[in-house]
């Protein structure tokens, strides 16, 4: 009866630790808040049709520096080893309504240089397939003068649209004029609107080599909170 | 006790195991060395390494050194089989003594290469080829002194020499694993593949 | 059954070597055996179920529209026919597993059991019979597999250059890049038209060039049978023909970084018309 | 490496070697040391050199290029020290260093490390005892399969929540790519480390292994590397699988330090147990145990060492080459710079197949050795068990090129490698025949080691069948990298290895311990978990049919159905798994008390006391006869000769 018993214990133990240890690392998994994207009014759509309007505020900020934000995280060990690199702000994942007309504001205070693939130097998957920098309307920026990019791809389900969006960020010259912090005073700033179909969820990751290690693609660019996120379209 | 022996089996078959598979990363990395040659057209931005190749004298100039301590030792394991305890000692003891020279003379080698640990990977290659070389010799350097300390304390002698034995026979692995490395810098330095794929990109059609 | 092995009138399996003349005697005296013949119609039994598995197999490989190529199909044969090929060996050991357990004698309890089971050293026919047998077997699927493989090779061209590729200006050669974690797909016959879905023309041989921006990814269609590692620093060939209207997954089948599970996307097969329509809609001319 | 020079241990070179003279006092600082000490000194070290090199390092603010590699110095710093300082600090320098200045471990100093009037103390100990060493190996590889099957009961949970990520794509990489090697470590030591060392040299009726230091060595160099494996999970974790393709491993975060000087260390550490166990079994056997009366195990063992010995090496040297990408700047497996992807590849594939088999071998030898005593006959066709031993290590070299058909890696080379691959199915089923012959006809007892058994051919068989799909190019064209090789190497390493290591551990307890194995809990446990097993894997088998890479967070929903059976499979494994481990435990505490034979087993190992005295055996023993002589003379001869009489008679008379 004894030992039945201690096996009882081992069993309910062994259970207790692993449920311990999910729910502890499920907690503490490196998600930032949800920035959600709320429905501010309605727009024309190419088609004609008035669709309702929602808008997103992103920066991207070169490092993070004590006067100006710091990346959204809540994952203490990611903080140290990824001090001083380049991060999307105020937050990497991301909501936008479904069926609706998305404008995304970029500020990109960051520098840049030559993108590996210059598929990403082009805008894909917005309206018209341009987008507004600096005021006026591009298809495509230079590859060697690429900042970062937003590109959304794929998620592995079937059964919710496919949909890619790409939009590259230039890159601030070198020279620019830069303020105490050591950001640009006049940053990048690039909109982009999309319409969103079905309900879905996507990821997004930025395609320029802007982070550290092999082919400077670690780090920031493999960690949510600095340069990748998710992207979901919910039904409102 | 067993220390020389047993280390030397283990070192001895760790050591052949790994001089092949370096073999296979010598033949190979001269291949890569054209390859960056030929890089600068690659879409991705990178630093065309300026590499030249090494010398091979030095090589061979460190091996013949491996080989003569290798020859003091088995000079001194015969004399100890002989039952000449002072050749044992005066073998031992200058094997150990050229075996630090050797060790010198390598790291001499290392800090006048023509390039570094990141241009490119026949520098990489050549450069692990000496860090074994190193290795190595930090091991020789360790047994022999042992072997030099217990000849002295009369630990090994006319009956108990197999201490010895197994050093002089680890010693001529570590010679052959030199003259491997001298072989592979002296004789496969050029790549034959001249029109190798450049990173990233495609090839026109 | 549990007095089989010590009922003294069953007549009982060889055990001296066969170089005897009446070994073929011997068989037949074996074969009478009611434990051999319990075995053997066991082996049978299993084997008829697990027959259905040549199929169940073949359902799950197809659920999501394979086979869409000739090379997929080739893939499915193969799976089919190792499959049959298994079933005996796999049914044979199962049911000597069974019958041990149930029809050979069983004892439990503490005590080691008194040594009561025949000390069967060896059994040359035995011997000679299963590794004659798996031999075969070996044999036979070692060359099954390389007909095919050189059937799957003659299919991709997988090993032949771009440029040597044969029936070139009829054939279409997609560049595929792998880059984390997105796959791009240039048509160089199309002014490098470039795409982040692929799409292929029904019925037509399609080349990829495979390479990679970063890491090593394996660029796989599901269900076209195709899967080849996206190498840095290496160009790798492939090749189908997509002979299935309709939408299939490109996956990645290694793994890249952390967002290897998205790197996924679509493969349409279009007619010929829409195939072309869809190169002049997206800016590239037509060549072919 | 011990001193107590008696005759058998120093005549490895087959000369007899008189009592050394004793040089050095006894006793002194070596006597204090154990595993407290060990854990102060490399923690200590770590401190220090972490520290150190932060200082040294030039700080983010000042050069900002150098800034990110940081943490890869002080995380290398950190880890070097703790593997030295913990060696240090339990005494594994102390004889190294006495042999070099000639002053030798005393006689009285030996015994002491082997464990003589130390009672419990001795398990903390860097002791020398081969029984002290099996049960320490034990106990560290527990506890790495317990982390492991943590590790794999949340990649399942995360699988089976196919509607939320539960854990974020990086920790979830890295949680596949820790569990992946920490249960590939685990394995490799399950058989070899506690059953090598604590059964091998009874078996072959020795005192010791041939060299009781280097067995203490091998020991704590893994428990020292074990600890760098699970640090890596908090510095940014493995995140490339357990195969750490380069270079998507020179992309990770720090943590791949860990991994690669745990590979380094943990090579280190095998290398040294290979060639102990390796020199025991070849110089040490009892007289008259010549080869064809070693028992099978032994072969297992020893084949099982030989593989380690030559392919470890590869993996130890593709990891200093990475290491050496990583902090150096080399560019081994940088294609910017010339390196080449498909040598790493190539590098760790010349080690991951035999690998497989150091793992799949020493289970089927304790399959094989475990049958002839539960059905009271010998082991059939033993020639034959040894041949396919012997086949399978002889081909088990050639054929790692199977792992990269699909990489575009000369593509002319799939031809010889698929021929090579499918080869070795044969030298398996002479496995395979050995064990249905020597199940053909025996009286069964069935006790928990044999049922274990009988789950390892069961597994086998499926796992066997399976790879020969995966072995052929154009089946593996599809199944490459999918869930389909998950379900694979499950069955052969967790199917059969695991199990075989149960049943190992099963029929070993009380010669270890001295107390039964429950045999009520114990079978719940096996049962349980080979249901489970069946139901985890075999679902898995489906949804890689159905076209799931594997190592994937999320996938499409038509694989939903196939992945939630397979984590409640997992769920049922692990409750197994935990069930055995009870009754391990409850047993080991308070279990019956075993008689020295309970088996009344043949071979030696059960033919001394239990618990088993220092030194083994009183006397040394002498073997006389072929091993598993069990079984009444086949009843049939007799009849058979008749029979032959009979028709010799006959024909003679034509």
């Amino acid at each position: 009866m004894k030992k039945f018993l201690v096996t009882l214990v081992t069993v309910l133990l062994g259970g207790a630790i692993v449920a311990g240890v999910g729910v502890f690392n499920s907690v503490r998994q490196e998600e930032p808040p949800v920035l959600v994207a709320n429905v501010v009014g309605t727009k024309k759509a190419p088609s004609g049709e008035e669709m309702p309007h929602a808008e997103l505020y992103l920066d991207v900020y070169p490092n993070s520096s004590s006067k100006v934000p710091q990346p959204n995280t809540p994952s203490p060990i990611n903080n140290v080893l990824l001090a001083g690199q380049p991060f999307y702000h105020p937050s990497t994942s991301l909501q936008v309504p479904a069926h609706s007309l998305v404008t995304i504001h970029f500020r990109q205070f960051d520098g840049g240089g030559q993108i590996y693939n210059p598929y990403f130097s082009q805008v894909h998957g917005t309206v018209d397939g341009t987008m507004k920098w600096n005021g006026k309307e591009v298809t495509e920026i230079k590859p060697d003068q690429v900042g970062h990019t937003f590109t959304v791809h794929q998620y592995p389900e079937s059964d919710q649209p496919y949909f890619f969006m790409s939009i590259p960020l230039p890159m601030n010259k070198a020279n620019a004029k830069t303020d105490k912090a050591g950001y640009p005073v006049d940053p990048q700033t690039i909109s982009v609107t999309f319409m969103t179909g079905e309900a879905g969820s996507y990821v997004w990751n930025c395609e320029f080599p802007c982070g550290d290690m092999y082919q400077e693609f670690g780090g920031p660019m493999q960690t949510r909170g600095w340069m990748a996120g998710t992207f979901d379209v919910v039904e409102a | 006790m067993i220390v020389a022996d047993v280390a030397g089996t283990i070192a001895l078959v760790i050591s052949y195991t790994y001089l092949w598979s370096l073999n296979v990363n010598g033949g190979w990395a001269p291949p890569g060395s054209s390859l960056t040659a030929e890089q600068t057209n690659s879409s991705i931005p990178s630093t065309p390494p300026v590499a030249s190749f090494a010398a091979e004298g030095p090589f061979w100039a460190i091996f013949l050194v491996v080989v003569l301590a290798t020859a003091l030792m088995w000079f001194g394991y015969r004399s100890a089989r002989r039952g000449n305890q002072a050749g044992l000692i005066l073998g031992a003891g200058l094997s150990f003594l050229v075996t630090v020279a050797a060790l010198v003379f390598q790291w001499i080698q290392i800090s006048t290469f023509p390039f570094g640990a990141g241009d490119g990977s026949y520098a990489s290659a050549v450069l692990l080829l000496c860090a074994s070389n190193i290795f190595h010799l930090f091991l020789l350097i360790f047994i022999g002194m042992g072997i030099f300390m217990r000849a002295r304390k009369g630990l090994i002698d006319k009956t108990n020499w197999y201490q010895a034995q197994a050093a002089s026979y680890y010693m001529t692995w570590v010679s052959v694993a030199f003259i491997l490395g001298a072989i592979l810098t002296t004789f496969l330095v050029v790549s034959p593949n001249t029109d190798p794929a450049i990173f990233g990109t495609f090839t026109q059609q | 059954m549990s007095t089989d092995t010590l009922n003294p009138q069953t007549p009982e399996e060889p055990e001296a070597p066969t170089n005897r003349p009446p070994s073929m005697r011997r068989v037949t005296l074996w074969l009478r055996r009611p434990y051999a013949r319990r075995v053997l119609i066991l082996t049978v039994v299993i084997g008829f179920l697990l027959l259905p598995l040549c199929w169940l197999i073949l359902a799950g490989m197809n659920q999501t529209g394979a086979p869409a190529s000739e090379i997929m199909k080739d893939i499915e044969q193969t799976v089919f026919v190792f499959t049959l090929v298994s079933i005996p060996i796999t049914a044979f050991v199962f049911a000597v597993l069974l019958y041990s357990l149930l029809g050979w004698r069983r004892v439990t309890g503490d005590e080691p059991p008194m040594q009561d089971s025949p000390a069967i050293r060896t059994n040359t026919i035995g011997v000679i019979l299963w590794t004659a047998t798996s031999s075969i077997l070996a044999m036979f699927l070692v060359v099954w597999g390389l007909i095919e493989l050189a059937q799957i090779t003659a299919n991709s061209y997988g090993s032949i250059s771009a440029n040597e590729q044969p029936g070139q200006s009829k054939s279409e050669i997609i560049n595929v890049t792998g880059q984390q974690w997105v796959w791009t797909f240039e048509y160089p016959q199309h002014d490098g038209l470039t795409s982040d879905v692929l799409y292929l023309p029904l019925d037509r041989p399609v080349y990829f060039n495979v390479t990679s921006k970063d890491v090593i990814h394996s660029f796989w269609a599901v269900e076209l049978g195709v899967k080849i590692d996206a190498n840095p620093g290496a160009i790798t060939q492939t090749g189908v023909t997509a002979n299935k209207l309709g939408t299939f997954n490109v996956r990645c089948a290694e793994l890249c970084g952390m967002y290897h599970a998205y790197m996924q996307t679509e493969i349409r097969v279009l007619e010929q018309d829409a195939f072309d329509s869809w190169v002049r809609e997206s800016g590239g001319k037509k060549t072919s | 490496m011990s001193v107590d020079t008696t005759v058998e241990t120093s005549s490895v070179f087959g000369v007899h070697v008189p009592q050394p003279r004793q040089h050095g006092a006894a006793g002194g600082v070596m006597r204090r040391l154990n595993f407290g000490t060990g854990l102060i000194g490399g923690v200590a070290l770590a401190t220090i050199a972490g520290w150190g090199t932060a200082i040294l390092t030039p700080s983010s603010a000042s050069n900002a290029t150098f800034a990110p590699m940081e943490p890869t110095y002080v995380y290398l710093a950190v880890l070097l020290g703790w593997v030295i300082g913990f060696m240090l600090g339990i005494g594994a320098f102390v004889g190294p260093l006495r042999w070099v200045v000639g002053s030798d471990i005393t006689h009285a100093d030996a015994e002491y490390m082997g464990g003589k009037d130390l009672g419990k103390k001795r398990y903390w100990k860097y002791t020398t005892d081969h029984k002290v060493v099996g049960i320490q190996y034990l106990i560290v590889t527990m506890l790495l399969l317990g982390f492991a099957g943590l590790l794999a009961m949340l990649i399942r949970t995360e699988l089976g929540m196919t509607w939320t990520e539960l854990f974020s794509p990086s920790f979830y990489n890295s949680m596949i790519g820790t569990h992946g090697i920490a249960m590939i470590l685990a394995m490799i030591v399950a058989v070899t480390g506690p059953l090598g060392n604590f059964i091998v040299p009874m078996m072959i009726g020795a005192r010791d292994m041939a060299y009781p230091r280097l067995n203490a060595l091998s020991l704590w160099l893994f428990v020292a590397a074990v600890p760098m494996l699970i640090s890596s999970m908090f510095m940014g974790g493995i995140q490339d699988g357990w195969s750490v393709y380069q270079p998507l491993a020179s992309q990770a975060p720090v943590g791949m330090l860990g991994y690669q000087l745990t590979i380094i260390v943990f090579a280190i550490s095998t290398a040294i147990a290979s060639v102990n166990l390796m020199t025991t079994i070849l110089t040490m056997r009892a007289k008259g145990m010549t080869w064809s009366r070693t028992p099978i195990f032994v072969y297992g063992i020893f084949a099982s060492s030989l593989m380690g010995l030559y392919a470890f090496p590869f993996f130890q040297y593709a990891q200093i080459l990475g290491l050496s990408d990583r902090v150096f700047g080399t560019s081994f497996f940088n294609p910017l710079n010339g390196g080449s992807v498909w040598l790493y590849e190539n590098l760790f594939w010349l080690l991951g197949h035999p690998e497989v088999y150091v793992i799949i071998i020493p289970s089927a030898a304790i399959a094989l050795e475990l049958m002839p005593v539960f059905l009271r006959k010998p082991l059939f066709s033993f020639n034959f068990a040894v041949a396919g031993i012997v086949g399978v290590v002889a081909l088990s070299g050639f054929v790692w090129a199977h792992h990269m058909y699909m990489t575009g890696w000369a593509p002319a080379a799939n031809y010889p490698f698929m021929l090579s691959t499918e080869m070795i199915s044969i030298p398996v089923g002479f496995l395979v025949l050995v064990a249905i012959g020597t199940l053909w006809r025996g009286t069964t007892w069935t006790r928990l080691p044999l049922m274990a058994v009988y789950a390892v051919i069961f597994n086998k068989m499926i796992g066997g069948v399976t790879g020969i799909y995966l072995s052929d190019v154009p089946a593996d064209q599809y199944f490459h990298g999918s869930m389909f090789v998950v379900a694979h190497f499950h069955f052969m390493l967790m199917g059969a290895g695991l199990f075989g290591g149960m049943a190992g551990i099963a029929f070993f307890f009380p010669k270890m311990t001295g107390r039964i194995l429950d045999e009520r809990i114990g079978s719940i446990g096996l049962w349980t978990s080979f249901i489970g097993f069946q139901v985890t894997f075999i679902s898995m088998f489906v949804a890689g049919l159905q076209g799931q890479p594997r190592r994937v967070l999320d996938f499409d929903s038509q694989f939903n159905i196939s992945n939630w059976i397979s984590t409640i499979g997992a769920y049922v494994i692990g409750i197994g798994m935990l069930i055995f481990l009870a009754a391990i435990i409850t047993s080991w505490r308070s279990g019956d008390v075993a008689s020295s034979n309970p088996w009344g087993s043949k071979s030696l190992e059960w033919q001394t006391a239990t618990p088993v005295p220092l030194e083994n055996f009183p006397v040394l023993p002498v073997v006389t006869e072929r091993p598993y002589n069990y079984g009444v003379p086949d009843p049939y001869e007799a009849e058979l000769d008749a029979i032959d009489a009979d028709l010799a008679e006959k024909v003679g008379n034509k």
